[in-house]
């Protein structure tokens, strides 16, 4: 299990390419990459700062992760997730599951995400024309997250 | 009971502190009461701990709960919903 | 739209970031990438051969990404796969679905996976220790394929 | 009517065929008439094509079942249940 929280940005293919190769038997990677949209909310965001909660964040993100390898069958999964100053395009985080079947790495990849959004102390803050703002939590991502625990048997 | 404190996001700019090391009166037991004794210091910390803000907790790294107990030494944080990802 | 058949490998990470990179309000970009397992059905595979059927696949790989359009709100897709001789730990297939939001670019790319698996006119020849054996089609993508059908409304 | 003829993987490896043109007899206008058309040639064309293998049939490029009209010119093609991905 790999979890990263960094300012410096990450490159995809090769950490794809490491959770492959890590086992002969794996047969899928499923991934996530979050990049900065250059638009939020109906306005046009010229930057965006992340900031985050140190030890808990690696904490949290880290049971995430063990939550998703108790659930499926998966081989590995990964977490890199920036902070700092961030502008419309860069990656903000990128999530990785390997296992020897997609359907368990699809799940696994979503729930992380799905989690991520809701649970690990990260927070945005965006720069648009009318100024400085925090970005709002959505309530579409508790839904999301809900799913999870709710209709659990329907989606899997 | 001593424990130290961290703010973070739009808690951390409003109430223009990010951390801070406490000793609580004997009554202050749970997040709860935590927040009601923090209140007591004027407008803006009651504005953004009792007010309509949605303000999450942690202790020790662990997200919780408003009846959540608070022990001595413990590290506490108060931050908004997470927006992440 | 990009589908492309071919023999050589492919570069995960930059075909990711073209997808990325296209428009600035692209949020998210969720990607499946299966590899050559040294094992299936107990027995350890040392070589794989892909044959496939030149023109129906392509047609086939791009009626796939066209319906997952029609389906989801994402903002492309691309499917790369490869034919000839692999061996384990190889790149097989890569799919990457770019959004928006995370939701929609999740279950289309996993649905291009579903569907690839069932529609798409590729023969995979492995070599074991006993000696060649065509692989054989399996229920289970049959019946993950049928759930884009059959219990739609409950995955979505 | 003439139309010209795929077989892929098992089919092309078992019959020694992967492609053929045919000038059809005037009845054999589905899939199935021309399935059974083929497995007259002999034993390995019938096993391959109306024995227990399950057999998918395309269309100029498109899946098509047992019932599917064939027209001139059109391009067919038999093969097992597609491995990929």
């Amino acid at each position: 299990m790999t979890v990263r929280v960094q300012t410096e940005d990450f490159d995809v293919g090769f950490e794809i390419s490491q959770l492959r190769k890590m086992r002969k038997d794996t047969g899928a990677v499923v991934s996530f990459v979050g990049q900065v949209r250059d638009l939020n909310e109906g306005d046009s965001v010229s930057q965006l700062t992340l900031e985050h909660y140190p030890g808990m964040t690696e904490r949290s993100l880290s049971l995430i992760i063990g939550q998703a390898k108790s659930r499926w069958d998966i081989f590995d999964a990964l977490i890199i997730h920036r902070v700092g100053t961030l502008e419309p395009t860069d990656q903000i985080v990128l999530v990785a599951v390997s296992g020897a079947h997609r359907g368990e790495a699809f799940k696994a990849c979503e729930f992380i995400m799905d989690y991520l959004k809701t649970e690990a102390p990260f927070w945005k803050k965006e720069v648009t024309q009318s100024g400085e703002r925090w970005v709002e939590a959505k309530q579409t991502d508790d839904a999301a997250r809900e799913r999870w625990t709710t209709t659990h048997e329907s989606i899997e | 009971m001593k424990i130290k404190l961290f703010y973070f996001a739009r808690l951390k700019e409003t109430l223009k502190y990010s951390t801070e090391d406490l000793d609580l009166p004997a009554d202050v037991v749970t997040i709860l009461k935590l927040k009601a004794f923090l209140a007591k210091r004027g407008d803006v910390w009651g504005e953004m701990l009792m007010g309509k803000l949605k303000v999450r907790a942690a202790i020790n790294h662990e997200l919780v709960d408003d009846k959540a107990a608070i022990a001595d030494g413990d590290e506490v944080a108060f931050f908004p919903p997470v927006t992440g990802g």
